[in-house]
């Protein structure tokens, strides 16, 4: 196999885990399936235009500042429209109406031509004489020190103990002080900050326009299912395998690749209704 | 109590929209006395809306120009035109569906031109139910039968002019042999069954051997295809997709280390978006893909009075929009498309539909492209090759360069060389 | 022949064995009572025993048929209903519909009749309104009947697990801690009610934390310590035995 | 006559009024495009009331479009190439698909909440690129032709070709046929148990409700219907490929529903189907660009004001009437 397809397939799975452990989050906590969590994705890379590539901040700055935004967007988001609404499906619903409201409003900001944007890291590298484009390795290892501080954060933090304890339990939580509602809006903002952060680092790869958010929306919710609901582990490796699916396979079966990984989770799920790390109901 | 001015307002907006939607139809204006109605469905909203928004100008300014002239000439009348647009985002049949009932029930158009839609087979039966002329490209495929459809014409030949295109970059790159075609598989082209017949034919007279590969649909990361293509033995690559994936192949395989040029179908291809999505200046050279302004050709004859209407839209354009130049596919699809239906009219000196299409089968016309002869069988599509320009641009450098068509199965003429075909 | 028998049953939770070979049989009219301290496998047995877990080893013998490895629902309609130490009610309707619901369990027209509103649906359906009206009363729930059963104060919501229970006419009922969060005044009803459902002849296996009430009710009594059953006898021979004590003792 | 018995008529008056005011509706407005936007709305109605089903035996589907595509596609084969009449290809492509769904459904809908909805979108998804790339069958993106059904009825004879009415007609009667039935499911013995299986799955299965069958069977009912709504769109558009059913029409679904509101089994879904269907196309045709961006404003305002749904309006708007009165009696006093 091409070393070339292996970073690929590894650009992908940083993409995808990005997306979906922000939706698990959101899930976890708040019981809702963010459909808008594509958009936030595309909102990330507007915001990484328009800083890095229209205002000329540096790009780790810009991906800081895109998070932090589009994070913002979110919990307003949460505290305004989907705690006043209260219940889980009608939530669901404003989450669809939100996929047509971002990418209206983004059409009519910035217009529905596609942008791209500079490469941050341009040319290629050499490793062990295999040329290797700088922008596909730098994106792995962005997306990997970004898992690992998400996974630092959750572990070790107590704002994350307190998430986890939002999330298994959420009365019992409350009983312990832990106010529910203030975390399921920082859990939004988190979990928007972090796919605007994956539309941040493909926003270099590929391009911008209002549209791309669908996609890896698809990809992140197969790759939560194949990992197992609820758990951020589950989302890497599912994650990763969407991302072998995506690369790896793709180059050796082609197109039918895309057939595969819709099969996979069907199949998954028939064998392990709860996932390949979930939990059973039972 | 504030909650309750909501709601009024609430019903209030639902009210006036109701009777808005109702009313639209009935307030017509009083109609002068000989009008031309044409209508066009164009994405306005979805990922396809840039196309839309950059050709409805265009045809505006033609339609004003030609009214600022008294109206269109037929027999002995001048027609004043009328143009109306409806959203059709590409991927909606149910959309494009509604668009070609509201142009032909409430608009009462007489013909829809220029649209490359996926619901061409949901919109065909509609138009020829009402007798409404329908002017499509060949690559908005269906399930196309001439006899149910006397009233539908292919008037952008999309698919023919791709085979050109591909053996014109063939020849301008003439170190290369191997040519891959690639496209999403089901999705706007089936490539397998139009130019697989083809193969055999290039071959022998090009000796330009074909591969294929397919990427599903919505693929951002060509870079496991790109690979694929290049154990393959592919050495020119001629992609259907969109300009997006022609822009990121153009950068995936500059990353992969790979130079061989990037061919793209049909006249959608911004130049300026190709060029930003390849990344950098080395990542888009050797790009190809069409380019509709045949004036800059020496090859092409084009009709003084289009060259001359042609240079007018210019001119207006350039004065509404601050100094900018329309976008080029415009010509190619848009205002061609609008032509061809008035040139039918013109020559059947009728606006009947059925007197327009006697004409227009198997008729030909000229238009801002050159002449165009519209084939009269009862086949699908509608090969026009005749005068067909088809310019590439190949960007070397800083600046595109053009080559005219090389038509494959009617006129054998040689190929110019590349430096020579731009009129200074 | 024993109504319900556990043959050597076992459930494991990984390396975990919740319960561990145990043996029980319960005669037609019995009132069983289980005991035993946190985790030690009360209401895994009652889970076991109503299918909601499949046992890892070993059988439930039903009437003599094996009912280990059946469904839920099959083991429900075959007489074994259970309540559940969660207040699970349905929470889209009222308290009288909540037990109406599970009289369906013993109507004996179809869905067809149901769907063309034929005679005898109609019917029985007034019966089965009547049934569960009577119910409700039976449970002190009558001033609730029209109040959505989710909106019902703990104690209530327990009374309703209840009496659902019994609307489905149990031969075989299995009670999940049916005092555990009660004040006084309702332990009393609930205590009241399980006593009338003991006058109609139903066989009851009852998991409760409170011995003291476990005493009251059951004859007998078996005790589970850590999967294990370490005692079965009536009430004072149980509570005589040292490691009964020491099992209490060593947790609480 | 009491006034009692007359209010409690009341709402099968009014019905019986709408059914004819329905039927007499496209006699009276001549209005073509109106129509064929009715017409359309009525294989909405049957796609939401389907997915309302689906919802109310308390699963999620994201997949139902492709029961639209099963049904079109069945329908059309079995007009075009085995020749069957109209009415027996729109039986065939509601069969087919409940087929499909009875299959499929023994399988999948084992996985719970949001497995089983994330299954169905990975179906829908298979589903489209079958259509796309079985050739042999479905004619990729190429699609297939159906003919406008000709219906000789003694010497009248009706060529669906020219004129679009019957279709209405047909729709009309197919949406009260399934309204009817879903109703009286809703009503019956069924729809209670249903209910009870969406609510409290647990608690159901050890009240003796076998999960699985009652889950199974509204699937495959709900299938039913979406596949007859794709066998008639089929007919009505004369043409079947791909494109038609994106997945993105099972979120529609989910719009229409919780719009009209969710907790009604059959009014909900097909208030909610008329109304988003009628504004959508009317913003497509009248806002293009902006369409998005109101359509998506507009649904978030409805759900903030009604997150039950347009039907809430029924106890909602009588209340309003009587307040505003209320307020009027109620304004002098104030200062006092």
């Amino acid at each position: 196999m091409p070393p070339a397809i292996f970073i690929d397939s590894l650009v992908l799975s940083s993409m995808y885990i990005l997306m979906a452990s922000g939706l698990v989050l959101v899930f976890s906590i708040m019981g809702i399936l963010n459909f808008a969590h594509g958009q936030f994705y595309m909102l990330g890379a507007y915001a990484i235009f328009y800083l890095f590539q229209q205002a000329g901040i540096n790009f780790f700055i810009s991906l800081a500042l895109s998070a932090a935004i589009v994070g913002f967007v979110g919990i307003l988001i949460e505290r305004y429209i989907m705690r006043p609404i209260g219940q889980p499906i009608q939530a669901v619903v404003v989450t669809i109406a939100l996929i047509s409201v971002f990418e209206g409003l983004i059409t009519l900001i910035a217009g529905p031509a596609p942008h791209s944007v500079t490469s941050a890291f341009p040319g290629n590298v050499d490793i062990f004489g295999v040329s290797l484009s700088s922008e596909r390795l730098a994106t792995v290892v962005i997306a990997v020190i970004l898992i690992i501080a998400l996974y630092l954060f959750i572990q070790r933090t107590r704002l994350g103990l307190a998430l986890r304890a939002a999330a298994q339990q959420p009365v019992a939580a409350g009983l312990f002080g832990i106010q529910v509602a203030r975390v399921s809006t920082l859990v939004m903002g988190i979990g928007c900050g972090l796919a605007a952060l994956a539309g941040g680092i493909m926003a270099p790869m590929f391009y911008v326009d209002p549209w791309i958010g669908g996609q890896p929306l698809v990809m992140a919710l197969l790759a939560i299912v194949i990992g197992g609901m609820g758990s951020l582990g589950g989302a890497v490796v599912g994650g990763i395998v969407l991302g072998m699916i995506g690369s790896m396979l793709a180059y050796y079966i082609g197109f039918w690749s895309q057939l595969i990984s819709f099969g996979i989770v069907i199949v998954i799920l028939l064998f392990r209704p709860q996932g390949l790390f979930g939990q059973s109901e039972k | 109590m504030k909650r309750k001015f909501i709601y009024i307002a609430l019903v209030v907006v639902l009210v006036l929209s109701i009777i808005t939607s109702c009313a639209a139809p009935a307030a017509k204006a009083p109609a002068p006395p000989k009008i031309l109605k044409i209508g066009s469905i164009m994405p306005f909203s979805g990922p396809a809306s840039m196309w839309g928004e950059s050709i409805k100008p265009v045809m505006e300014i033609y339609r004003d120009l030609i009214n600022a002239d008294g109206g269109w000439q037929v027999g002995d009348d001048k027609y004043i035109i009328e143009l109306y647009f409806a959203d059709g985002p590409i991927f909606s049949v149910q959309a494009d569906a509604a668009a070609a009932r509201t142009l032909i029930y409430d608009k009462q158009v007489s013909a829809i031109v220029s649209y490359f839609g996926v619901g061409y087979s949901a919109v065909a039966p509609i138009c020829n139910a009402e007798k409404v002329v329908f002017n499509t490209s060949t690559i908005s495929m269906g399930a196309y039968s001439a006899s149910r459809e006397p009233y539908s014409i292919f008037g952008f030949p999309a698919i023919e002019m791709s085979i050109n295109q591909a053996m014109a970059v063939m020849q301008a790159f003439p170190q290369y042999k191997t040519l891959c075609w690639t496209a999403t598989k089901g999705g706007n082209v089936d490539i397998e069954k139009i130019y697989a017949p083809v193969d055999e034919e290039i071959q022998k007279k090009y000796g330009v051997r074909s591969i294929r590969l397919y990427y599903p649909e919505g693929t951002t990361n060509f870079t496991p295809y790109l690979i694929k293509m290049a154990e393959m033995g592919a050495e020119v690559l001629f992609s259907f997709g969109t300009p997006l994936e022609i822009g990121l192949m153009a950068r995936q395989r500059y990353q992969l280390g790979y130079k061989w040029p990037v061919a793209a179908n049909g006249a959608i291809l911004d130049t300026k978006i190709v060029k930003g999505l390849a990344g950098s200046e080395e990542a888009m050279q050797n790009i190809c893909g069409d380019f509709c302004y045949p004036w800059l050709l020496k090859k092409v004859q084009i009709a003084p009075r289009y060259l001359d209407m042609a240079n007018r839209i210019r001119e207006a354009y350039k004065q509404k929009y601050e100094g900018k130049e329309p976008y080029a596919g415009a010509f190619g699809v848009g205002v061609t498309m609008m032509g061809q239906y008035l040139e039918g009219v013109r020559m059947a000196g009728s606006t009947d539909p059925d007197q327009v299409m006697k004409v227009l089968r198997g008729g030909t016309v000229e238009t801002f492209l050159g002449k165009y002869t519209l084939s009269g069988n009862e086949t699908y599509g509608s090969p026009v090759v005749f005068g067909f320009p088809c310019a590439m641009s190949i960007i070397k450098g800083n600046e595109s360069v053009y080559l005219n068509e090389e038509p494959l199965w009617d006129v054998d003429h040689p190929l110019v060389n590349v430096t020579d075909l731009i009129k200074e | 022949m024993p109504l319900l028998k556990l043959d050597h049953v076992k459930k494991a939770f990984g390396s975990l064995l919740a319960l561990d070979d145990i043996e029980l049989s319960v005669n037609k009219g019995e009132v069983l009572g289980i005991v035993g301290p946190n985790g030690s496998g009360k209401t895994t047995l009652l889970n076991v025993i109503s299918g909601y877990y499949h046992s890892s080893g070993g059988e439930v013998l039903y009437k003599g048929r094996k009912i280990s490895g059946m469904r839920p629902d099959q083991i429900a309609r075959m007489g074994i209903i259970r309540t559940f130490q969660q207040n699970i009610v349905y929470w889209d309707t009222v308290t009288l519909e909540n037990v109406y619901r599970t009289c369906y369990l013993t109507a004996k027209t179809n869905y067809w009749q149901s769907f063309f509103n034929t005679p005898a649906w109609v019917k029985e359906n007034k019966e089965l309104w009547a049934k569960a009206s009577e119910i409700v009363q039976l449970f002190g729930l009558g001033d609730f009947s029209f109040s959505l059963a989710q909106g019902l104060p703990h104690g209530k919501q327990r009374s309703l697990g209840m009496a659902m229970a019994l609307a489905a006419d149990p031969d075989v009922l299995l009670l999940d801690e049916p005092l555990a969060g009660m004040d006084a005044y309702e332990m009393e009803i609930v205590l009241a009610n399980i006593k009338k459902i003991i006058e109609r002849g139903v066989t009851i296996i009852l998991v409760e934390h409170n011995i003291k009430t476990v005493l009251s009710l059951c004859p007998r009594i078996i005790v589970l310590n850590f999967g294990h059953k370490i005692a079965d006898g009536s009430g004072q021979e149980v509570l005589k035995r040292q490691d009964v004590i020491e099992a209490y003792l060593g947790v609480e | 006559m009491d006034k009692a018995k007359l209010k409690a008529k009341l709402p099968l008056i009014l019905l019986l009024a709408f059914i004819i005011f329905t039927i007499i509706f496209p006699l009276i407005v001549k209005d073509r495009f109106l129509l064929s936007i009715l017409i359309e709305a009525g294989v909405m109605c049957l796609f939401a009331l389907g997915f309302a089903a689906v919802f109310r035996s308390g699963q999620f589907s994201l997949g139902q479009a492709a029961f639209l595509a099963v049904g079109g596609y069945a329908g059309a084969l079995l007009a075009s190439k085995a020749g069957l009449p109209f009415w027996l290809s729109l039986l065939g492509g509601g069969l087919s698909s409940a087929i499909v769904a009875f299959l499929l459904g023994i399988v999948i809908l084992r996985m719970g909440g949001l497995y089983f909805s994330i299954a169905t979108l990975a179906l829908g998804e298979i589903a489209i690129i079958i259509a796309k790339n079985w050739d042999s069958v479905t004619s990729g993106m190429t699609g297939i032709a159906v003919d406008a059904p000709i219906v000789k009825i003694g010497e009248l004879t009706i060529n669906f070709a020219t004129t679009k009415l019957p279709y209405y007609y047909i729709i009309v009667l197919l949406v009260i046929m399934a309204a009817l039935m879903f109703w009286r499911i809703d009503r019956s013995r069924l729809g209670t148990v249903v209910r009870s299986v969406a609510v409290a799955p647990v608690m159901s299965e050890h009240a003796g409700i076998h999960l699985m069958k009652y889950r199974v069977i509204m699937f495959t009912l709900a299938a039913f219907v979406t596949g007859v709504a794709g066998a008639f769109y089929v007919y009505y558009l004369s043409w079947v490929g791909p494109p038609l059913f994106s997945g993105a029409q099972s979120t529609v679904a989910l719009i229409m529903c919780v719009i009209g509101g969710l907790w009604s089994a059959v009014s909900g879904p097909i208030i909610g189907a008329i109304i988003v269907s009628y504004f959508g196309t009317m913003m497509q045709i009248h806002l293009e660009g902006l369409r998005p961006l109101v359509f998506g404003v507009l649904v978030i305002v409805l759900i903030w004001f009604m997150p039950n749904g347009l039907v809430e309006l029924q106890y909602r708007f009588p209340a309003w009437v009587k307040s505003l009165f209320k307020k009027k009696g109620k304004v002098p006093d104030a200062p006092a």
